[in-house]
């Protein structure tokens, strides 16, 4: 029940706001929908760590601890990010960078966007998966295009075009699946759905599951913008509204790499032998050291902080190739931690970058001094995600090199030297943001800050102590990924 | 033990008095050899009487630190003359201080000096003190090795026990301590501010070490470090003495050796005079930038000498 | 003992609540960001007990035997474990007995700053001593790699405090990267550590068995990382950098306790956690620790800035404490059980020593620097009459890091040469062979000291003023002169009563080398290993001293007369004198760069005869920038460039890329 | 060799005439051609899903065929050939690799595309199982298309075949996907087409021009 009004209120939220059209309080409906999805969420959640895994709606959709956490996970963001938007979008239209018709899009596609994300999260069916995936995406494209400028236009373009063709592919090594799984399950609508699949995986036809692991690898990869499939995510966060690049880095990339997970987990059970992990390992190894030399020549801080994303993203999909269950229990915490984190970044970014009128990092400097608030936000929040102590990313992190270094010691290096690389590349850019002289105007509306100190207030408390059943929880869904 | 105590005291009551004939003694033999019609060996006690009596003339910005100084200085080179060992080997006072104590004791009065000597502020002064610091930094690690080069023979650095041990054991024949009577010459040279060094007896800026430190210093302070000068040439002497050619100091608790113990160190430090200023006569005083080179040699010498302890004696 | 043992039980809890006390000092910080008064009059003091009380846990940690507990946050598989032994508690009483001095003078040297960011910083600098804390209490590795990173970033937000120089920004940035590559080194250590376990607690650490091989691979790699933090050549640079940035308290605090904390993760990590040590550790860590004493006192005198000049002497006085590490080992491999304990004797009486006189030093420059706003010495002088409780306070900590009797500086060194002394009967010939040429490093190293010190304190405090505004510079309120009072105290104390102090290490040197010094016989005489082989005894030496010069002084006077005319300084009778006449800082050091030219980049712009307003300007600087980080700045910079050309904006390329990755993957699945 | 040999001579047909059709596509040069053929490729898709559906009685698979007809036939095209009209885009445009290097290129592909398919084809039950290499072929050249090109709208068509061969695969190898996915990604392909066409108009209006040269700015100095 809770399920079906966790899809159901984004959609009619989406539907509603595109007729209602834009008001004066469209943001405020916004972040009302926004809140109930996570009230459903909560629900939802608490149903699950207390009764296990269930079946809805004679199998169509299928919750475990896995996808549940991250559907809580992506409500909550979605939450903090509708509330971010409101003074956000309020002062871009002050800028008259926005009017209402792009606006009422803006929320409309917000919500259609969040709702496709829950439905891929919660959905049996890989086809309606892929569906979901390809619906997620159409509703951002025109979100990255809202401000009409050239750079805009052809970021979403190129979004559009790559992600198009990876998605198609992933298209295909459904098909493929789907025809390993008739096989055995014979043709018709249980021959998609995960749990049958999971539970036949062992007799699946390994050549087959391996050629369409490959497609739905590179093409649900090129969401999660694994090195090289990745050209399209740091134009994509940068030329986007603030608040969008926030929700594609925050959850985007996760529900990707969710689909990403569960095409594993048949893979692995019907090869028996860990050629997906190693692919995994492969593109995160890839993913993490290319984003780091590249974000040593960033002058724009969103696309700087989108490279981080990729790093983030690749060291994420390495932890999960190594499998395992201490490495999966990572994966998932780093998933959350980057997610928060990143999004809380984002928020701080977004202000810094009105109050200043530009994207690039050297016009931007003393935040400390004209917003102390957003200065120590932003430089915390750089701290956090460069994985320093106390805060949770160091945790992940911790948790991920130590499993590397007994399990795979010749990636450890690698690892390390990308760290290395971005803590000295991002920290060394952001310090003078933060810190110095500067004379700025004060913004319209008083911005946001509450999003930005709840996340990394989490991170923080995450860093120090995982409630224990949060823990269990983790370990469950860990567990779940052939723990 | 009161009968050491004793010792002790006459010993350094002893060493304090003689310092300045020694002084004299080495004036007036540099004087025959240049030829000179030499001063009085009381030379010394006169002009320390005379200045004891005039009053002092210190600079108006001198701060207590100034005053201060002169008997630092004078206390710290007592205290050295104190352990060494000059005529008898038992010496209370010197388990409170060893070899290393020793250096830093000389160390802690050459600071109070160089202090002093920048406390006024004239150009003089800070060239002085830049100058022996730049001496010392490289003379005392030099000394260190020569007393090192000593307590390795004789597993102390105890100097009563060194002296002991060098002595009045059976004789043997130490190659390192050759190297270490050396380097242990040129430093006191450097140290007691003499050619080929520094030149006692000029006030000429571009050569004067010592004495451009003392320039503000009058009367009863100048009169102390003076005397204080003169027991450092005497301490010196004595801890060569010591250290090379020890024969004849009395051991521990052996009265009758006392007369023969004096008789022995006189004659010594008559010789060692005599050398002194030979030495002076017959070489150059060396220009600044030299003086580095001059000290580090005597520094390698110091070190080569351990090492061929290891080598040859481990 | 009674009393004691029912602390027994507590007394890590009292720690921990020690610690929680600190962070709540910091977070109420925060609170009263209004309240000026309340933060100056408040915080601080607060602190300051928080640092006493720490002190005092660490004596009954020496007392008592090692308790340990776990708390319940941290990993849900590595809950924060926390252990207090010998060695931890003997690191705590050092950092909360220099700590307390530095807090109370930090009372009077905040005073005039405003309140918020005053705030701000109050936070960070409980912060910071908490993360120290923390790290001396921490049983795991994640535990300790937390409160290591606090550590480090807590002090970089203080040492950015005056964040609009960039120059700051700049030794901040450094500063902070270089302690997060140590981190990393640090992390790998303890990956190696454990062995394959996977179980990152100490304990399983202890009893991990290891090959020579990855033995030596943990202890380099630790070597790495607590270099990094200690300022070990060739990782200083961020050091001399770092700590003149910081406030003068948070110098103090980082010069004086911070970089023990990496002694005391050598000391863990080598002697406690790995269960084997080899021989060429010790050797290795000897020579690097000469090489960097010799290269922090050399650079030391040609400073003219005089915070910086007192960082590279912490780096000087590192290198010695790191030699004295080196031989320890050799000792410790060597079956030198006693000579092992004297090393580490000494090792621990310096770093104490080093804790307390280069806080007052530092302290000392803060005071100057607010009564005068000036760190270039070449702009100082004469200070000794406008501020004389500065000046002669700070006279006793320079006389004590210049090693003199009878204070404590002097001990330490006296200690360390004595173990030199001891080496023959080493088994290694080639040893015997290292160590008087190791012994003559450390005596030229003391020696040099004693340069630094005469230059900073005559350019500093003594003779005229080389700017008439100095005749205003005032004297340190009282909360500063008393935390340099106690800072001065403990230098002395420790100096006349180092049998005392050494009989009160025994529990810390017994857990490391299984060994206690032999020959301690009284209070009075200091007698390492036996009264024939060596004595020292302090208290009797400045008995003598002061009986000497009463004698003399009364002498004199009774003798003769104790008359003074003041008049114009002589000065050989030149007519005219000003007071730039003097030597400049630059002055004081030439023969030092001269002798060592090599080592430096040296940058010098002469007057020439006919430029109205002649002016010099010479700086020294480190060629080790250029030889080693350079290069790698460089190769970073042309990686990026190779990668940049990857992402180059034609769509068609980008397609390129997808189709060539599946091609590839297919044919590799095939 | 009964009716069913047949159809099944016919599918193979078709799936023949598809692949020749994508090499045609890969050597078109002008818009309008392309839509042209883009528009047979949808009939011949339409026509063999069709006959699948006949052959094997999965009815299903009827409304698949018409949707397919009536969106990529009819809808589609017209809808292209609107714009070409309305932008007057339709003018000769020379690929980014020559036309015979393609060819080239295209043919190692469909051989590549064969082997791959080969042993998945050997066990697949379905009437229609060797078609599958063919399918994959088909999306191979597609993609190689949509590389070469360098204006807007071959690219979109490009992708459209792409799917083309996509709903190939789904229909002759396997016989269809279930309805619901099938309903859900032919929505997808239709929304997906109407983004695209708000977009080709913002591009226009934004660059007044579809060549994709223009939007080479975004990319690391």
């Amino acid at each position: 029940m809770e399920l079906f009004w966790l899809l159901g209120i984004p959609l009619t939220g989406g539907i509603f706001l595109a007729l209602w059209g834009y008001r004066r309080n469209a943001p405020e409906i916004n972040a009302l929908f926004s809140l109930l999805t996570l009230a459903m969420a909560a629900l939802l959640t608490v149903r699950i760590v207390e009764a296990g895994p269930m079946m809805v709606g004679n199998g169509w959709f299928f919750i475990d601890s896995f996808n549940v956490f991250l559907v809580a996970l992506t409500a909550f963001v979605a939450f903090t990010t509708a509330l971010f938007s409101r003074p956000y979008m309020r002062i871009e239209q002050e800028h008259g960078r926005l009017n209402a018709t792009r606006l009422r899009l803006y929320h409309s596609s917000y919500q259609i966007f969040i709702g496709a994300m829950l439905l891929a999260l919660t959905t049996n069916n890989m086809g309606i998966l892929w569906v979901a995936m390809e619906a997620a995406t159409l509703a951002t494209v025109l979100l990255v295009s809202l401000y009409r400028t050239p750079a805009s236009l052809e970021a979403a373009w190129k979004y559009f075009i790559l992600c198009g063709v990876g998605i198609a592919l992933a298209l295909f090594g459904t098909i493929l699946l789907y025809f390993a799984a008739e096989k055995v399950l014979g043709s018709g609508g249980n021959a998609l759905l995960w749990t049958h699949l999971n539970g036949v995986k062992a007799q699946l036809e390994p050549t087959v599951l391996s050629l369409a692991f490959v497609f739905l690898l590179v093409g649900y990869g090129t969401k999660v913008g694994l090195a090289p499939l990745h050209s399209w995510l740091p134009d994509a966060h940068a030329e986007g509204p603030t608040p969008v690049s926030a929700v594609l880095s925050g959850l985007l990339l996760n529900v990707a790499l969710y689909a990403v997970m569960r095409s594993k987990v048949l893979v692995d059970g019907a090869l028996g032998n860990d050629m997906a992990g190693t692919l995994m390992m492969g593109f995160g190894l890839l993913s993490v050291v290319l984003a780091a030399f590249l974000i040593v020549r960033q002058t724009d801080v969103k696309r700087m902080f989108a490279y981080s994303s990729i790093e983030h993203m690749g060291l994420i999909t390495f932890a999960f190739g190594m499998g395992g269950a201490v490495a999966n229990f990572a994966g998932l915490l780093h998933m959350t931690m980057h997610s928060l984190t990143k999004s809380a970044i984002f928020f701080a970014v977004g202000h810094a970058t009105q109050k200043t009128g530009t994207q690039l990092m050297d016009d931007i400097r003393g935040l400390i001094k004209t917003n102390p608030t957003l200065g120590w936000g932003l430089m915390l929040g750089t701290v956090a995600i460069l994985g320093m102590p106390p805060f949770g990313v160091f945790a992940s992190e911790f948790l991920i090199i130590t499993t590397a270094m007994h399990e795979h010691p010749w990636a450890t290096p690698f690892l390390l030297l990308a760290l290395g690389v971005a803590f000295a590349a991002i920290f060394g850019k952001v310090q003078p943001m933060v810190f110095g002289e500067t004379e700025l105007p004060k913004l319209p509306y008083q911005p946001a800050q509450t999003p930005v100190f709840l996340h990394l207030g989490l991170v923080l408390m995450l860093g120090l102590f995982i409630p224990p059943y949060l823990a269990a929880w983790y370990k469950q869904a860990a567990h779940l990924l052939g723990g | 033990m009161s009968a050491g105590i004793l010792l002790q005291i006459a010993q350094t009551l002893l060493a304090i008095l003689l310092a300045p004939l020694l002084m004299g003694w080495v004036n007036q033999c540099r004087a025959w050899l240049q030829g000179r019609s030499a001063p009085p060996i009381t030379q010394p006690y006169r002009s320390l009487r005379k200045l004891f009596h005039k009053d002092a003339v210190i600079a108006h910005n001198a701060s207590p630190l100034f005053r201060f100084a002169p008997y630092m200085k004078f206390a710290c080179m007592a205290l050295a003359a104190g352990i060494v060992p000059t005529i008898a080997n038992d010496l209370p006072f010197s388990p409170a201080a060893d070899v290393i104590a020793l250096v830093g004791i000389f160390a802690l009065a050459r600071v109070f000096l160089a202090l002093a000597a920048m406390d006024i502020g004239t150009p003089f002064g800070t060239l002085g003190a830049r100058r022996e610091m730049l001496v010392s930094f490289l003379a005392e690690p030099a000394l260190l090795m020569v007393f090192f080069t000593a307590s390795l023979i004789s597993q102390s650095t105890e100097l009563p026990i060194i002296v002991a041990t060098l002595a009045h054991k059976t004789f043997a024949i130490h190659p390192s301590l050759a190297f270490a009577a050396v380097a242990f010459w040129m430093i006191s040279v450097a140290e007691n501010a003499r050619i080929p060094v520094d030149n006692p007896s000029t006030h000429l800026e571009l050569t004067m070490i010592h004495e451009a430190m003392i320039l503000e210093y009058s009367a009863r302070h100048l009169a102390l470090i003076e005397w204080a000068a003169a027991l450092k040439l005497f301490t010196y002497s004595a801890l060569g003495i010591a250290l090379f050619l020890p024969w004849g100091i009395a051991p521990q608790g052996d009265i009758a050796a006392l007369p023969l113990a004096l008789a022995a160190i006189v004659a010594k430090l008559a010789v060692g005079g005599a050398a002194l200023s030979f030495m002076e006569a017959v070489s150059a005083k060396v220009r600044l930038f030299r003086v580095p080179e001059f000290l580090g040699t005597a520094f390698l010498l110091a070190v080569l000498g351990m090492l061929i302890h290891f080598l040859l004696e481990g | 003992m009674s009393h004691l043992a029912s602390l027994d039980a507590h007394v890590l809890d009292l720690a921990w609540a020690g610690v929680l006390y600190w962070l709540g000092v910091g977070f109420s910080a925060l609170l009263l960001q209004r309240q000026h008064g309340l933060l100056t009059r408040l915080i601080f003091p607060l602190g300051a007990l928080g640092a006493l009380f720490m002190a005092g846990i660490g004596v009954a940690g020496l007392l008592l035997p090692a308790s340990s507990m776990v708390l319940p946050i941290g990993l849900p598989d590595l809950p924060f474990h926390l252990r207090l032994d010998a060695l931890s508690a003997f690191f705590m009483v050092l950092l909360g007995g220099a700590a307390f001095g530095i807090t109370v003078y930090a009372c009077g040297y905040f005073r005039n700053m405003a309140a918020g960011p005053l705030a701000l910083l109050a936070l960070w600098y409980h912060l910071f001593l908490a993360g120290m804390v923390t790290v001396l209490l921490a049983d795991d590795a994640y535990a300790f790699m937390v409160a290591w990173e606090v550590m480090a970033l807590s002090s970089y937000f203080l040492v950015t405090t005056d964040h609009k120089i960039p120059e700051i920004r700049r030794a901040g940035f450094l500063y902070l990267l270089i302690a997060h590559i140590g981190a990393v080194a640090l992390l790998l250590t303890f990956g190696v550590l454990q062995g394959g376990h996977g179980d990152y607690t100490f304990n399983t650490m202890r009893l991990a068995e290891m090959t020579p091989f990855w033995s030596s691979a943990a202890f380099l790699l630790a070597l790495f990382g607590f270099g990094a933090k200690a300022g070990l050549v060739p990782i200083h640079v961020w050091l001399p950098e770092a700590h003149p940035a910081a406030p003068s308290p948070v110098s103090a605090l980082m010069s004086g306790v911070m970089l023990k904390t990496a002694i005391y993760g050598l000391l863990r990590v080598t002697f406690d956690l790995l269960k084997i040590q080899l021989g060429w550790w010790g050797t290795l860590a000897l020579a690097l620790g000469l090489v960097t004493a010799l290269y922090g006192v050399i650079f030391a005198a040609v400073q003219s800035d005089m915070k910086r000049l007192l960082a590279w002497s912490s780096i000087e006085n590192i290198g010695v404490i790191v030699a004295a590490f080196g031989l320890t080992l050799i000792f410790h491999t060597d079956g030198k059980g006693a000579l092992a304990a004297l090393t580490l004797t000494a090792l621990l009486y310096h770093a104490l020593n080093h804790a307390f006189f280069k806080g007052l030093l530092f302290v000392g420059t803060g005071s100057v620097l607010h009564a005068t706003g000036e760190r270039r010495m070449g702009r100082l002088g004469g200070l000794i009459r406008t501020m004389p409780w500065t000046a002669w306070l700070t006279l006793i900590g320079a006389l004590a890091i210049a090693g003199l009797p009878p204070l404590n500086g002097f001990v330490s060194e006296w200690l360390l040469l004595q173990a030199f002394l001891l080496t023959p009967g080493l088994t290694q010939p080639y040893l015997n062979m290292v160590i008087p040429v190791a012994a003559a490093t450390v005596a030229l190293a003391a020696a040099l000291a004693a340069y630094v010190m005469v230059k900073f304190y005559g350019v500093i405090f003594l003779g005229q003023p080389r700017d008439p505004a100095l005749q205003h510079a005032h004297e340190a309120s009282w909360p500063e002169r008393l935390g340099m009072l106690w800072l001065a105290g403990a230098c002395i104390l420790l100096g006349l009563f180092p049998t005392l102090v050494i009989q009160w290490l025994e529990p810390v040197v017994l857990m490391l080398t299984g060994q206690r010094l032999s020959g301690i016989s009284n209070w009075l005489l200091l007698t390492p290993v036996s009264a024939e082989r060596a004595s020292y005894a302090p208290l009797i030496f400045l008995a003598g001293v002061t009986a000497v010069v009463a004698l003399t002084y009364l002498w004199v006077r009774r003798v003769y007369h104790g008359r003074v005319r003041r008049s114009e300084p002589w000065d050989c009778g030149y007519p005219e004198q000003n007071t730039r006449m003097q030597d400049s800082a630059e002055g004081f050091g030439q023969p030092i760069r001269q002798i060592f030219e090599v080592f430096m980049r040296v940058e010098r712009e002469t007057p020439d005869p006919f430029d109205h307003h002649p002016h010099y300007h010479g700086d020294s600087r480190d060629k080790l920038w250029l030889l080693i980080y350079q290069p790698i700045a460089d190769l970073t910079a042309w990686l990026s460039m190779q990668a940049a050309r990857l992402q180059h904006g034609r769509i068609q390329w980008y397609l390129i890329y997808s189709f060539v990755t599946l091609i590839f993957l297919l044919v590799l699945t095939r | 060799m009964t009716a069913l040999a047949y159809h099944l001579q016919i599918v193979n047909l078709l799936a023949a005439l598809l692949l020749l059709i994508s090499f045609a596509m890969l050597s078109q040069r002008r818009v309008v051609g392309l839509v042209t053929l883009f528009a047979w490729q949808g009939a011949a898709l339409a026509l063999s899903t069709a006959i699948v559906a006949w052959s094997t009685g999965q009815h299903h698979l009827y409304y698949s065929a018409a949707m397919t007809l009536g969106l990529k036939v009819i809808a589609m095209p017209w809808y292209f050939y609107h714009l070409v009209k309305k932008l007057n885009v339709n003018r000769v445009v020379e690929p980014m690799i020559n036309i015979p290097t393609t060819m080239l290129i295209g043919i190692v592909l469909v051989i590549f595309a064969f082997n791959l398919a080969l042993p998945i084809s050997e066990m697949s039950g379905t009437v229609t199982r060797s078609t599958l290499g063919i399918a994959m072929a088909c999306v191979l050249l597609a993609f190689l298309m949509m590389i070469t090109r360098t204006k807007a709208i071959p690219q979109v068509i490009g992708f459209l075949s792409m799917e083309n061969g996509l709903f190939f695969a789904a229909t002759s190898a396997t016989y269809g996907m279930p309805l619901v996915v099938e309903l859900g990604v032919a929505l997808d392909v239709l929304v997906g087409v109407f983004v695209l066409g708000i977009f080709i108009f913002q591009i226009r209006e934004t660059f007044d021009s579809l060549d994709l040269k223009h939007m080479e700015k975004l990319k690391e100095k």
